[in-house]
């Protein structure tokens, strides 16, 4: 049984990341759909302190909150002209969008609650890893330790850095 | 007898062809002519001492006790094995007819070699251009001829036979850049190849049920003792006909197999010795230089199908039908060629059409020669014809060579009153005419009364008939003499000299040929060749009554001509417009070649070669060019789904994973 | 009241199609950007609670969603470069224009 | 390894590749192209001579020099390589068109790139011959095949795009038809509880595959070698694909490459399912048949020499696998002299034409006339090659068709009497008449081009042949003779094969 405090705070999160998710694909600013953008994971940040999972949190602020909107926000200013940053949707392509949409949704709810028993798994006792654990996890080369991807993800983000450079630059 | 001769009968000319050819061209015109001279005249004397050994040395594989004519297998050398039966070997056969066909071989190949010396040279001594070309061709057709008449297989027969008709080819096509020569070669080479397919087909089915190529083996006996040697046996080619009819399938399409086989053997022996309705390459084949026509195209090559059907008698004795249809197609040939040499103008051409008449006669000899009336005389007189008329016709051909040399050109036309410019070829020729027309005592008398006498043997209607022809030949030879050397004055045009006798290596063999003309007929040829090798005296079947009936006809031909043709007068041209319709059929031969033409040109080349080239490229290469149109044009219909839009793709991935699980939603409820 | 699974697995879903949503209708390619973070960001969360709720003694959900994120970071830097160098290009980013290479 | 003779058909090319790539300038590239093909020619004479005196001292294997070496072990693939006489008499073909091409191409634009693909096309006629593994056979199918398409979309004339595109996709079709072939005929090589095989000597010794899958798997193999013997209708690549290609390569092409799809037929369809070849015989007969005189006929009216001659190959080559398939000794030997025949003189005859077109830049007859005054040495070549052709007794053509006839009828005669239909007879008998067909064209080819008085009278200043075009098409013609004048040699070489005691298969 959760606290009605941590109850309070799930419903708070999980409607602003569905009002705000929604609202960063509708809004006609492109801006303001970054700013949203940036509200939703701030969201998906507290969820994941919810779930004790602090490290990863902490991450997901820094790393996309902090980096990614605002590489985004960099990108929106260099790329958009002043009246430009309207874009009309047609309702023909916004309705079938939203069709769409709305049946996966119901596709993927109907066979997650309806077939799927583990979504209602307890939510059982663990203890927070912490960051000994996280560390020697990332550092080693040991069965269920993750070495080998952390170097192919540091390898894939010299490349990631030289290849904005090389597409970036101007000629 | 030894290997040596024959080898080197054939090897000589051969070589001859093959030095003359990859050489000829870096020595002197003369040069050349004389090589090719001398070895001809080395190949005769060797054929002559073959033949003189054949005939009189007595030697007993050339003759046996009972004074019977042998067959001699001088050597073999396998050549190319199909089967263990059916071999293809290269050999020598030595019998009556491949000896006495040597010595006609050599002898007008030797008289047309040392003719050519002078023929192929003008009035300013210049030589030919390809002058030793011509002498090369000249020993390729020498030895491939010696080759097919000492064969000892029927598909040694073949394979020289196809060479004799390259050989053809080449020297109708000597003056290969006139059109009309090329033409000429062209269609005598197709047409005789249309014939040699029966030709195939016949040996083909003959050898399936015989099991053999061998003449010997297919009618004849070998002779206990004595190696090589056989006897002509009809129980062998019963023998031969038994297997025919004893197998699963003795009769096809109404006929036995075995006439088949013959009938086609014989459809090959039509084309080259151009029989009705294979004649219309010969009077073409004038367009080669005329000492070929004499050599190729009236003594040796032409007569090759009669002597096949020589070769091969026995076994056409087993089957009468196949006997009958020759000499049905002989007695039409001779009629018709006969009628057509009536009105032609040029002499060659008049000469083509009498030597077609002549082989005609041939084959009928052959047609009607049965062993039961005078033990096959026909097959003699058909053999002694022949040799007469290789010789005669020969000495015609030159003749006329003579005489086109110094006109310089074929037509009659063109000459008249010749007699007192050019005697000796005046003279020569008007035995060579008396020969044919069948006057005692030159040689075509003697030959042409036993054809006549075994005609009469087989049905009177074949006698009349060819004493008809007969009686045409004498009348459509004089009126060519008659035209040639009277009719009017001569008229030599402005700037010609007048004409005159030629250098002695044309004439003689003009004299050679007439001498041998005059005297052939008193060869006792009947002690020499008959169908079974069996001698019999000559003069034993000669019908007094005969000769004497064909004389008269003769004589009253040559009586008829002389009125109408010895001086200029208008009777000819009377004539003429008494029967138009007939005069223009003769003179166009009956429109055959034009017949020929519609068939080859209108139905198949144009019914059936365009068609096909045309079905070729738009149905077969359109079907698969359309493969190719297809699959371009269904990847065009299909390129815009890879639009580059990306949420096109989106979409697409979506739909299908949508369905997807929609699908498996369903399934699982 | 328990909050189990699927209390974080209906807003996760919820923000996936609003990122289906946007990536299929909308035209400016930042947008479009926009809306694959929110269906990365969706997958991410979808790992972590699969984690926590099913195997919590065990940390490859959580290190999946580690490394997820730092290559969502790479692409997104990657794809921003390429879209201004697009821009320099061709003076807009709407996607539509951007099928010229196909043909 | 190398203590194999054969192998060396495969070195020696190679060599010729490595010397050709390291090769600056023409003179050394000719240099390395004609000693390799004399090398070549070298070795297969020996090998000849060595394989006759083997087979004289009563050695009857199948196949002789047999070798293997493991490549692929999970499929059992090897590198098996064996001869027969067959095999023996196209090696020696293929060395002497090799040799001939490489003077026929003296002149070619960027010779250095032109003999790499030709010397590695020949690689892979070669690799084809000596091989008696499927897999790997069909791997060299396709060394040679690829080339080509280079070959004649480079050095190409006329639409030669087309036509190389045109070829390598029809030749390509068939290799799918053929790999599918193979790919079946080796899951059922062996009888249960033996290994799988590919290797042609165990699959025939096993003759295990089953009926019902030879009549799927025959007409495969049979059609994906028969478009490469341009068999009726897939030959229309050959036509254009002559027209297109370069001398050496149509030489090369209508010489060898050709002959991979009758020898193919015969040592892969025929030898390995001969029950099918029995029963389905009579299809493939109506269609060679066919060809026989189709292509004859159409030949007749073609105007362009290439294309002539390239329908007279469809003709020919018909006869080829028409006389494959009566399944008589008789018939095959004269199948495979037919090979090495038609081998020898139509490259002859592409020599011919290819440096005739060099001088004139033309192909049509209509456009050129009288060229034995001005051509002497060309045009009498080109009338020994048309005599050849069309079955002059002394070349090679005639005793080559003479002996498909015999064995043809022969075949056809036991068919009928024994009361099996008369297919075979009545397609002999249409065979046969290619031969006057085959005499038309021909004619009207030397009588329209070389005969007459000269067309055109800018092609008087034209000169004769050079050196090395004599030495390459006296060659041939040599060879054409040598076939023709003493055939028993070749027939017995060959016939050795279909002895009982080694060619049990069809109870021959």
């Amino acid at each position: 049984m959760e606290s009605v405090g941590s109850i309070i705070l799930y419903f708070i999160v999980a409607l602003s990341m569905i009002v705000f998710s929604v609202m960063a694909v509708t809004t006609r600013k492109i801006l303001r759909a970054a700013t949203y953008l940036l509200f939703t994971l701030f969201g998906t940040a507290v969820v994941y302190f919810m779930l004790d999972y602090e490290f990863l949190g902490a991450v997901q602020i820094a790393v996309y909150a902090g980096g990614i909107v605002v590489l985004f926000v960099f990108a929106i200013l260099l790329t958009s002209r002043p009246g430009d940053n309207t874009e009309r949707l047609t309702s023909k392509s916004r309705m079938l969008g939203g069709v769409a949409a709305v049946i996966t949704l119901i596709v993927a709810c109907y066979s997650l609650v309806s077939r799927c028993a583990l979504a209602f798994a307890q939510k059982p006792e663990m203890e927070t890893p912490d960051m000994q654990q996280i560390g020697a996890t990332l550092m080693g080369t040991g069965a269920g330790q993750y070495l080998l991807p952390f170097e192919a993800v540091s390898v894939l983000l010299l490349a990631c850095i030289i290849g904005g450079v090389v597409v970036a630059r101007k000629r | 007898m030894e290997m040596t001769i024959p080898v080197l009968i054939l090897a000589i000319p051969l070589f001859m062809f093959l030095f003359l050819g990859l050489l000829g061209m870096k020595m002197s015109h003369k040069l050349a002519g004389t090589l090719g001279t001398l070895g001809m005249g080395t190949i005769l004397v060797l054929s002559y001492y073959t033949a003189f050994q054949y005939f009189f040395s007595g030697a007993p594989e050339f003759i046996n006790a009972a004074g019977e004519r042998l067959q001699y297998l001088v050597f073999d050398q396998t050549w190319l094995q199909f089967t263990e039966k059916l071999v293809i070997k290269v050999g020598f056969f030595l019998d009556p007819i491949s000896a006495m066909m040597l010595v006609v071989i050599t002898t007008i190949s030797f008289m047309v070699h040392l003719y050519s010396m002078g023929y192929m040279r003008d009035h300013h001594g210049v030589y030919e251009h390809g002058f030793q070309r011509f002498y090369a061709f000249l020993s390729l057709f020498s030895f491939s001829m010696l080759g097919l008449v000492v064969a000892p297989n029927i598909f040694q027969t073949y394979i020289f036979w196809e060479l004799v008709g390259a050989s053809s080819y080449l020297l109708i096509g000597f003056y290969y850049t006139k059109p009309s020569a090329v033409s000429a070669s062209k269609k005598a080479f197709i047409v005789t190849r249309f014939a040699d397919l029966g030709f195939l087909i016949g040996i083909l089915v003959l050898s399936y049920y015989g099991g053999t190529f061998n003449f010997a083996e297919l009618t004849s006996a070998p002779v206990e003792g004595l190696a090589g040697v056989s006897q002509v046996s009809l129980g062998t080619a019963e023998g031969i006909k038994a297997m025919f009819t004893n197998s699963a399938a003795p009769v096809f399409m109404g006929a036995s197999v075995l006439t088949w086989a013959l009938v086609l053997i014989f459809m090959g022996c039509m084309g080259k010795s151009a029989m009705m309705p294979l004649h219309i390459w010969l009077p073409d084949a004038m367009e080669g230089p005329t000492p070929v026509s004499a050599l190729i195209h009236a003594a040796t090559m032409v007569v090759a199908g009669v002597y096949l059907v020589a070769r091969l008698f026995p076994l056409y004795l087993m089957e009468t039908a196949a006997l009958d249809i020759i000499t049905v197609v002989g007695a039409l040939t001779a009629f018709y060629a006969a009628m057509v040499a009536c009105v032609q103008v040029d002499i060659k051409r008049v000469l083509a059409f009498s030597t077609i008449s002549q082989i005609a006669f041939m084959m009928v000899s052959l047609g009607v020669a049965r062993p039961e009336f005078h033990e096959g005389l026909g097959y003699m007189a058909s053999m002694f014809h022949l040799f007469t008329h290789a010789m005669f016709k020969a000495l015609l051909f030159l003749g006329a060579g003579a005489l086109i040399h110094a006109i310089g050109s074929n037509d009659y036309t063109a000459m008249h009153g010749l007699r007192k410019y050019m005697p000796i070829t005046h003279w020569t020729f008007l035995i060579g005419c008396l020969a044919i027309a069948g006057i005692i005592p030159f040689s075509g008398f003697f030959s042409k009364d036993e054809i006549l006498s075994s005609c009469l043997g087989y049905s009177w209607v074949a006698y009349l008939w060819m004493s008809l022809v007969a009686g045409m030949t004498a009348f459509y030879m004089f009126r060519l003499y008659y035209l040639i050397f009277w009719w009017k004055e001569h008229e030599t045009p402005e700037g010609h000299h007048a004409p005159h006798d030629q250098p002695w290596t044309m004439s003689l063999p003009l004299i050679f040929l007439a001498a041998v003309s005059c005297v052939a007929g008193f060869i006792p040829f009947g002690e020499l060749v008959s169908w079974n090798g069996h001698p019999y005296d000559f003069m034993a079947h000669f019908d007094w009554s005969v000769a004497a009936v064909s004389l008269c006809v003769a004589v009253a031909a040559i009586v008829l001509a002389t009125v109408m043709y010895r001086k200029e007068n208008p009777l000819p041209s009377k004539m003429r417009n008494a029967l138009p319709a007939l005069w223009t059929w003769c003179y166009h031969r009956f429109y055959w070649d034009e017949l020929y033409m519609f068939i080859t040109h209108s139905i198949i080349f144009r019914s059936v070669c365009r068609p096909l080239a045309w079905f070729d490229r738009h149905i077969i290469d359109g079907t698969m060019d359309a493969f190719a149109t297809v699959t371009n044009k269904v990847s065009e219909a299909i390129k815009p789904l890879q639009s580059g839009q990306i949420q096109m793709y989106v979409w697409y991935y979506l739909i299908g994973a949508l369905a997807l699980g929609v699908v498996t939603i369903l399934c699982l409820l | 009241m328990e909050i189990t699974a699927v209390y974080y697995l209906i807003p996760a879903l919820i923000m996936f199609c609003c990122g289906v949503y946007g990536f299929i209708t909308r035209k400016n390619m930042i947008a479009m950007l926009i809306s694959l973070e929110l269906m990365l960001n969706a997958v991410d969360i979808n790992f972590v609670v699969f984690n926590r709720f099913l195997y919590p003694e065990q940390m490859e959900g959580m290190f999946f969603t580690l490394f997820a994120i730092a290559i969502a970071a790479a692409e997104t830097a990657l794809a921003i470069a390429i879209i201004i160098n697009i821009f320099r290009a061709a003076k807009n980013i709407d996607v539509r224009s951007l099928n010229e290479m196909k043909f | 390894m190398f203590s194999n003779i054969l192998i060396y058909f495969v070195i020696i090319p190679l060599l010729m590749l490595a010397g050709t790539g390291l090769c600056r300038g023409v003179r050394g590239i000719r240099a390395v192209a004609v000693t390799g093909s004399i090398a070549l020619i070298a070795l297969s004479v020996y090998l000849l001579v060595d394989y006759i005196g083997l087979r004289a001292a009563g050695d009857s294997a199948p196949m002789l020099y047999t070798d293997s070496w493991m490549w692929f072990e999970p499929l059992n693939i090897h590198l098996a390589v064996g001869v027969d006489g067959i095999s023996i008499a196209m090696l020696l073909l293929s060395s002497i068109i090799l040799f001939t091409g490489s003077f026929a191409s003296w002149n070619i634009p960027q010779p250095k790139e032109f003999f790499l693909w030709l010397i590695l096309l020949s690689t892979g006629v070669f690799g084809f011959f000596i091989s008696i593994d499927l897999f790997t056979m069909f791997m060299f199918y396709e060394v040679a095949l690829i080339p080509m398409y280079l070959l004649i979309g480079v050095w190409g004339s006329g639409r030669k795009n087309y036509s190389a595109m045109k070829l390598t996709l029809m030749l390509m079709g068939g290799s799918a038809f053929l790999m599918l072939g193979l790919i079946g005929i080796y899951y059922h090589s062996a009888p249960a509880g033996h290994e799988l095989t590919w290797n042609l000597l165990e699959i025939a010794a096993y003759d295990a595959v089953p009926h019902g899958w030879q009549s799927f798997l025959f007409p495969m193999t049979f059609v994906g070698f028969g478009v490469l013997g341009a068999m009726f209708p897939f030959h229309t690549w050959s036509p254009d694909g002559h027209a297109s290609a370069p001398t050496a390569v149509s030489m090369l092409h209508a010489g060898v490459l050709m002959k991979l799809g009758g020898y193919g037929c015969f040592r892969v369809a025929i030898y390995l399912m001969p029950w099918a070849a029995q029963e389905l015989a009579w299809i493939f007969l109506i269609l060679t048949g066919t060809s026989v005189v189709y292509g004859a006929f159409c030949a007749c009216v073609k105007t362009d020499l290439k294309y002539i001659n390239a329908y007279s190959s469809v003709s020919h080559c018909g006869l080829v696998l028409f006389a494959i398939l009566m399944l008589n000794t008789t018939a095959m030997t004269g199948a495979i002299m037919q090979m090495l025949s038609h081998g020898l003189m139509t490259a002859l005859f592409f020599a011919l034409i290819g440096m005739i077109y060099g001088r004139t830049h033309t192909r049509e007859i209509t456009q050129m006339g009288g060229m034995m005054q001005i051509l002497p040495y060309l045009s009498v070549c080109y009338v020994i090659a048309g005599f050849a052709s069309l079955g002059l007794p002394g070349l090679s053509g005639f005793v080559a068709e003479m002996t498909i006839f015999v064995g043809s009828f022969q075949a056809g005669m036991a068919d009928y009497l024994g009361g099996e239909g008369s297919l075979r007879l009545v397609f002999t008998i249409i065979a046969c008449c290619s031969i006057v067909i085959t005499a038309v064209y021909i004619l009207r080819v030397v009588g329209k081009l070389l005969l007459g008085p000269v067309y055109d009278d800018h092609h008087r200043s034209l000169t004769d042949a050079t050196w090395w075009e004599r030495l390459s098409t006296a060659t041939l013609i040599i060879a054409v003779a040598a076939i023709g004048c003493f055939p028993n040699f070749f027939s017995n070489l060959i016939k050795t094969t279909f002895t009982p005691e080694i060619f049990t298969v069809l109870g021959m």
